[in-house]
């Protein structure tokens, strides 16, 4: 890998990591927000396309790979975390950016993700959260509230949704934010606080699906959502993480960087053999003979 | 067969320290260059329950555990109630006579009590009865003492010179009291200085991954692959190789292929439970085209079924794991010396083909333990990864990067990611030669069925990278055993003894699974009028896979599926009563109550 | 073959209500006594891309869409750029003259291009061109009027008497302008009135299960297994049925295992890759001898693959589900109806051998629509649960209550928890006859050998249990289709044409996989000089599984993995080709461009 | 199944629920003290023992089903929850007991774990956390401290261990408690405060392993463990409840009831099939004529 360094570099834009194809989303859908707010957030960072890869799951959100110009991979559903981190740890030169869906990485996922948070793996993981299974045409995610009527349960879900700020503050993550695509400004500042972030940095987006969530549309969302940085909330406080994770209503649901810890290393910066040298997918194969012989050694 | 072989069973609760008697015994034998098999019979309890550790040396390779018991030495009296009666005269039985009772000793069993409250030299430290054992036996065996001395201080060193000095005392007692109360086993020990390495089959498998440059290892630990993990752990951080504990097998091989696609060589190996959460990973590695090797060392199942235990019950699991046709590649090891010989083999299969690869082992070979060639372990291994671009070339020259090109042979150049100038996107979703996606917009049956095809052609390659089977014995013996995998010694040890009982035999032991010789398989076996089937499992597994490739039927099955491994002469009996053409099927009963 | 039989395409992108037109037809056809089959080839996409429908009626049952179309209804451009080609001397085509251009027009076509703008009754309705082409369809079909007429009534009545009457007179619109400037197919349609029930094979798989008594449906959706969940979801609650959405599907399997213990018959759906996450659970199931229905819907894969296309990939996955071995059920039901009639069969079967059952479908008919004879939903089916245990004696009278009793049909009686007097613990592990496991303390090969044993002697009943297949045809037509699971139709239909061309032929389709009627079926086959085997995939899985039990290899081969279905003409030209002997694998080309 | 009322039955005893075979644990395991707190907790709660029905994975403390006179399922590892809810929803009037380790339950169980606790499916969940994988011979467990030195963690371990009952209150559990095998009195409370809750009941468990976790040993819990009810701790306190779940130093490792809400309903409550009538499992099979005619009615 050449290394070129920033001052030599052609100016990025966002349209360097225009995709291949255009994404097929419904029209009016929440991921587009996502990946404009990520093509112009990876620009602004000066990051060069083959510097980043987009890692993913199975939803229409997990679609976003495809729809990016960077190196990309697009696993099984509710897989994209444990496919990251492998990634992240054999070359953590790479820029690795993980998008999904809330059924992907809270559902089927969740407990890779709970895993993740404690291992503190460096990538950005970007949940694009409708609330709702949009890919298989609209039934209960884990994070539909109670009484929603869907596919799965016409007669409204029972079970008690899922909050994934709380068990991420709660579960160690050290970077912890929610933004909602009908806010792209924000949304831009807290992916780049995110990938800049040196750890697990956990995004949880508002994304509606205009398709099969009638209930959490873009006007719902517009009416309550509440910048935590207009509050002089301290991402820094775990207390007030936590509070500002339970509180929604019709009045408040927060949005921002709701928590933030700078103190504990990334994965690869204490794992033994990665903590010195470069990206392990760059490493010459093999042992040397001498160690081998070593190893044989100790058997007799 | 060798003239020098001694076979020593060693028995007791788990937790009374049945395995460092056996480590001392073994390195004992192997230092001198002895070939040494060790096979514990265990139980999934970290306490108490019975334990039966059966040690074989000979001068010769040793590569079954073998029929017989010359010394047996018990550590509790459920030991000396199991076992007893299946020594043959001649043999010894050794055991604490202040709190065993032999009962009845089979005709010409010389019992050999020893006085362990008079010999031990420290009456608190109850170990001690085990070195007094070790003692006896090793003079019943025919060695001196010197070796035991050399080993007890190696082993005792760090817990000071009283901790030494008891054990020394002791064994010499015991020495002492056997060499004052029977005459040792007959024969010359053969002595073939330098000594052998000492190994089981998991930490083979795992030095075989750091031969074959592993360079991130993940596992979920199960037994008994369990040993491979704690060889990684052990060693990766000195060798370079990244290890890592998962939370479940299904972020193991995830994890593995995010890596692999990275661009190292990684491995993981679990049992059948955790390979069955690893298929859908499986059919993921096939469809991005992500080499990976995956390591799966059976167990009794289903299910958890008993997992102490061994059996070949999964291949078709392998054969039939994830969704849809895909190459893959099966190999089974055929001993421990192949286990590490077998990692970097596949590793440069699996590279060139950009195909998930499985090694298929078992509790046989993998926790057993033995003396290798010493020439085993080559660390100079030719590693070839095939079509894989490591290196930018700033921009792609000859237009746009093709991650999944269509080419003759099925292999597409393949990018890590990283690279300038080759961006593409690896989905498990189907997708063009230039990685979009056909699953979703773009679905077109003609493109669809042309990535199918590439796939498909990589198998076409793939036999001519791996060696054909080699039939051992005479080609005109008539009579053919046909084995697969981890089998191969038993069977071995079979057809000696059956020749020596005049019954001619040749011997085929199949290694490559996926891909199958078929040809040269079928060639082998259509000069033989009989041919029988080994295996360790209930439904004749491979049987049924071999019909399903080359529509041969064989003339009789010889299939265990107790938990507990084949003997040889489980095997000529078998063969023997198969012979006599009144069935077809042969179950061997496992005399030994473990 | 029928006289009447009428094939109509629709062609869009998704989210142009391509589905609603589709039903109304059905609908139509279906009242009059007709029957019907459709078949959607779509996308996994939600808005855009392209979706072709394919309706085929006629008063004989249809069991294919069909190799040809009569009247192609285009609702975008796309659809007649890629279609029209297909289309044959005598057919329609039919489309929106003001926003399609039809381009080059195959010799004989009839081109019915509707002024929209003119015909429309509100210009802001865009819908209404639906309407529009759906009344010229059915006046070039040489349908009146008058059942549109009600089908949109039903439709449009609840949103108000506006939407009906620009519903209905833009409908006339359509209907009148074809009259004036076409005439209509030729041919007497016939009525056969009353009517027939239509559905799809996943509804049919629900209702299935609901005459089965499942009490218990729990899934995890996946295409295109996900329709079995929806018509659970709507229906459960008053049938009495509890559904529950999982969290994934290894959750899925084990829950419903939960519930069967329980003693509530459960069943759950889902694809391939769901499907591989089950594996370890069905082991499990098979290890606590726990009746367990598990359907999978097989699409294109492998991994991912092609979310809404069809494929028979999965069988290998479905023969090596889980390590180790034990006994397990595998049926292919081979139409829409038997989808609902397998389900009631397979239960009993799994109740009466404690055993994991696996149906397996495809998408082909699991969201094929299509008419049934309305004789098939049996509501007082014959539920019989074996050997099952559900009311207490107080105290198990004889002795101690033995779960896993060692029987001579390996069929041991079960009791549900909650009862005095048989309380027992069923296990992963290998268990002793009373539920005491044998995996730890009391590890015994004798004991690990009877029950492996008494667990496979289950399948030796199975058999009996089952129907076996029955030849259609001459038994001496020299010639034989073998095709297994949903290809019945399209075999059907293809002997049909070659016996019209002079090609005599005979059909065997298999459904029962496992136990697989090994002796009937070498029986049958044994009479023809050749056996051809049809299947949708890449490697042959049902040829090779065929072979494995029998030996028996065919003649020849016609295999699809394109993701689309057979069409008859593949069939009969794939027969043709064979017939020559030049190669013995035939591979059709999809032409329609889906 | 006859319906017994308390009254009649005869006095039922902790040996009514002695198991078919004496325990295999390694002497002085801590899983002793929870398996006889389990049996005198039914007893004195009156339970005969085919009314109970004990459910667990794979590891050590998973073999707690074979040593107790109860119904008993023994899944896979990982999935007693899955499980014993198909079990509970099918037949309600069964007590269900899920008891499991650390790995089993917070490894590679998570995932059922988070979603179950979503549910309230009505159980008590006991799980025997040693901080180790027991019957695998001593890897590091989700629960392993930093640092703690094991055979797949050689040079010690370096991810966050996870926080059982932080993740249980803040992820929606109704009654969360932590029991010391080491404190059979206090234990025996919890189970039946657990098993007498109409909801999900985490009980957390310090067992300890003594042949593998030589860090986390009866000593070192006798040491720091502080009974909640003694400090006044009031479990209906949500927040209270977080901070103490967050408490672990060598002066205060708390224990006994963190938190309880008693209002939820449990799952098979609000379940449209099971809030009316009997427990499934005895209701009758197939559905009438009269419906399926319907069913087949709708299709025309
Ligand atoms: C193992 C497995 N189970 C089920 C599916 C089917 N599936 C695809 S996407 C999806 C859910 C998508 O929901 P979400 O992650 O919220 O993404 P969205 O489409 O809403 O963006 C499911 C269940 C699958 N692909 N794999
Ligand atoms: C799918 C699967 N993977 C791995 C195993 C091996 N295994 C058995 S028990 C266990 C861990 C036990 O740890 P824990 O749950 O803490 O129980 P403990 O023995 O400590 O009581 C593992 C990994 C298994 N049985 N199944
Ligand atoms: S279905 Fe919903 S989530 Fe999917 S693309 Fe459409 S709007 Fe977006
Ligand atoms: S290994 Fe540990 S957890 Fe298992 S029985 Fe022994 S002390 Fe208990
Ligand atoms: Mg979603
Ligand atoms: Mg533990």
């Amino acid at each position: 890998m050449a290394a070129v360094t920033t001052a030599e570099r052609p100016t990025i834009t966002a349209k360097d990591f225009q995709g291949p194809v255009d994404p097929d989303w419904c029209p009016g859908c929440g991921d587009f927000g996502v990946l404009n707010s990520l093509k112009k957030t990876l620009a602004e960072l000066g990051k060069a396309p083959h510097e980043v890869i987009t890692v993913s799951g199975i939803g229409c959100s997990s679609n976003l790979p495809g729809f990016i110009h960077t190196y990309g991979m697009h696993t099984l559903h509710g897989r994209s975390i444990p496919v990251a981190t492998g990634l992240q740890l054999a070359n953590h030169d790479l820029t690795v950016v993980v998008t999904g869906g809330d059924g992907d990485g809270y559902g089927i996922g969740v407990g890779h993700l709970i895993h993740a948070m404690r291992r503190n793996v460096n990538l950005l993981y970007i949940v694009m959260n409708n609330e709702i299974y949009g890919l298989t045409t609209g039934q209960t995610s884990p994070t539909s509230l109670i009484g929603m009527q869907t596919k799965s349960n016409p007669e409204g879900n029972l079970d008690m949704p899922l909050n994934p700020l709380a068990m991420a503050i709660s579960g160690g993550a050290t970077w912890v934010g929610r933004g909602f695509s009908g806010e792209p400004k924000q949304l831009g500042q807290l992916m780049k606080a995110g990938m800049e972030h040196n750890g697990f940095s956990l995004l949880d987006v508002f994304s509606p699906c205009v398709t099969y969530n009638k209930d959490q549309t873009y006007p719902f969302f517009k009416e309550r959502v509440k910048k935590l940085e207009d509050n002089g909330h301290d991402p820094s406080d775990w207390r007030q993480a936590l509070e500002k994770a339970f509180t929604w209503s019709d009045e408040e649901i927060p949005i921002g960087l709701f928590f933030e810890n700078r103190d504990r290393p990334a994965l690869h910066e204490t794992e033994p053999v990665l903590r010195k040298g470069g990206p392990l997918a760059l490493r010459p194969l093999g042992i040397s003979p001498k160690q081998g012989q070593a190893l044989v050694d100790k058997l007799m | 067969m060798s003239q020098f072989d001694l076979k020593i069973a060693i028995g007791g609760a788990a937790g009374q320290g049945i395995a460092s008697v056996g480590n001392i015994l073994a390195w004992i034998f192997a230092r001198r260059g002895l070939h040494v098999l060790a096979y514990n019979a265990y139980q999934s309890i970290i306490r108490g329950g019975h334990t039966y550790l059966t040690i074989r040396t000979s001068d010769d390779p040793v590569t079954t555990h073998g029929d017989t018991v010359d010394i047996l030495i018990c550590l509790n009296q459920d030991t000396i109630d199991r076992h007893l009666v299946n020594l043959r005269a001649g043999s010894f039985v050794i055991f604490d006579e202040d709190k065993i009772k032999p009962g009845d000793v089979p005709d010409g069993v010389q019992v050999c009590g020893l006085p362990v409250k008079d010999l031990a030299k420290n009456p608190t430290n109850k170990r001690l009865s085990n070195t007094i054992a070790t003692g006896a036996a090793l003079y019943l065996a025919g060695f001196d003492i010197d070796p035991l001395v050399d080993s007890l201080e190696k082993q005792f060193s760090r817990k000071g010179p009283e901790v030494v000095a008891e054990n020394l005392g002791s064994a010499q007692a015991g020495f002492d009291f056997a060499r004052e109360h029977f005459s040792p086993l007959a024969g010359e020990i053969p002595d073939k200085r330098p000594g052998l390495p000492v190994i089981s089959g998991n930490d083979a498998l795992a030095m075989g991954g750091a031969a074959a440059g592993v360079k991130f290892y993940c596992a979920y630990p199960m037994s008994p692959a369990t040993g491979v993990l704690h060889w990684m752990a052990r060693n990766g951080p000195d060798l370079g190789i990244v290890v890592r504990q998962v939370e479940d097998e299904i972020g193991v091989i995830t994890m593995a292929i995010g890596a692999a696609h990275a661009g190292v060589r990684a491995m993981c190996a679990t049992s059948g439970g955790g390979f069955a959460l690893m298929t859908e990973g499986i059919g993921f590695a096939a469809m991005t085209e992500t080499p990976i090797v995956v390591i799966n060392v059976q167990r009794a199942g289903p299910s958890t079924g008993v997992p102490t235990k061994t059996e070949q019950g999964d291949l078709w699991q392998m054969l039939g794991a994830s969704q849809g046709d895909f190459p893959r590649i099966i190999v089974a090891p055929t001993d421990i010396a192949d286990c590490f010989t077998t990692i970097p083999e596949i590793f440069n299969v699996a590279d060139k083909l950009q195909c998930p690869a499985m090694v298929l082992t078992d509790l046989l070979i993998s926790e057993g333990t033995g003396t290798v060639d010493p020439g085993v372990f080559k660390w100079d291994q030719k590693i070839d990864r095939g079509e894989l671009i490591t290196t930018s070339n700033g921009s792609n020259g000859d237009g746009p990067y093709l991650r999944y090109k269509i080419t003759d042979n099925g292999i597409s150049p393949r990018a890590i990611p990283g690279l300038d100038g080759y961006i593409h996107v690896a989905a498990s979703d189907e997708q063009d030669e230039n990685s979009i996606l056909i699953s979703d917009e773009f679905t077109n049956p003609l493109k669809r069925q042309a990535m199918v095809e590439k796939r498909g052609r990589k198998m076409a390659s793939a036999k001519a990278m791996i060696p054909a089977p080699q039939l051992e014995g005479s080609p005109d013996a008539g009579l053919t055993l046909l084995g697969w995998g981890s089998t191969k010694g038993v069977l071995r040890e079979a057809r000696a003894l059956l020749e020596a009982d005049g019954v001619a035999a040749n011997h085929l032991q199949i290694k490559w699974m996926v891909p199958l010789h078929d040809e040269e398989i079928m060639a082998i076996l259509s000069k033989s009028k009989k041919v029988f089937i080994i295996e360790n499992n209930y439904s004749g597994q491979f049987a049924r896979y071999l019909r399903s490739e080359t529509s041969f039927m064989a003339d009789g099955h010889i299939r265990k599926y107790d938990g507990e491994p084949l003997q040889p002469h489980h095997v000529v009996d078998g063969v023997k009563e198969l012979l006599k053409g009144e069935s077809t099927l042969y179950v061997p009963t496992h005399e030994i109550m473990v």
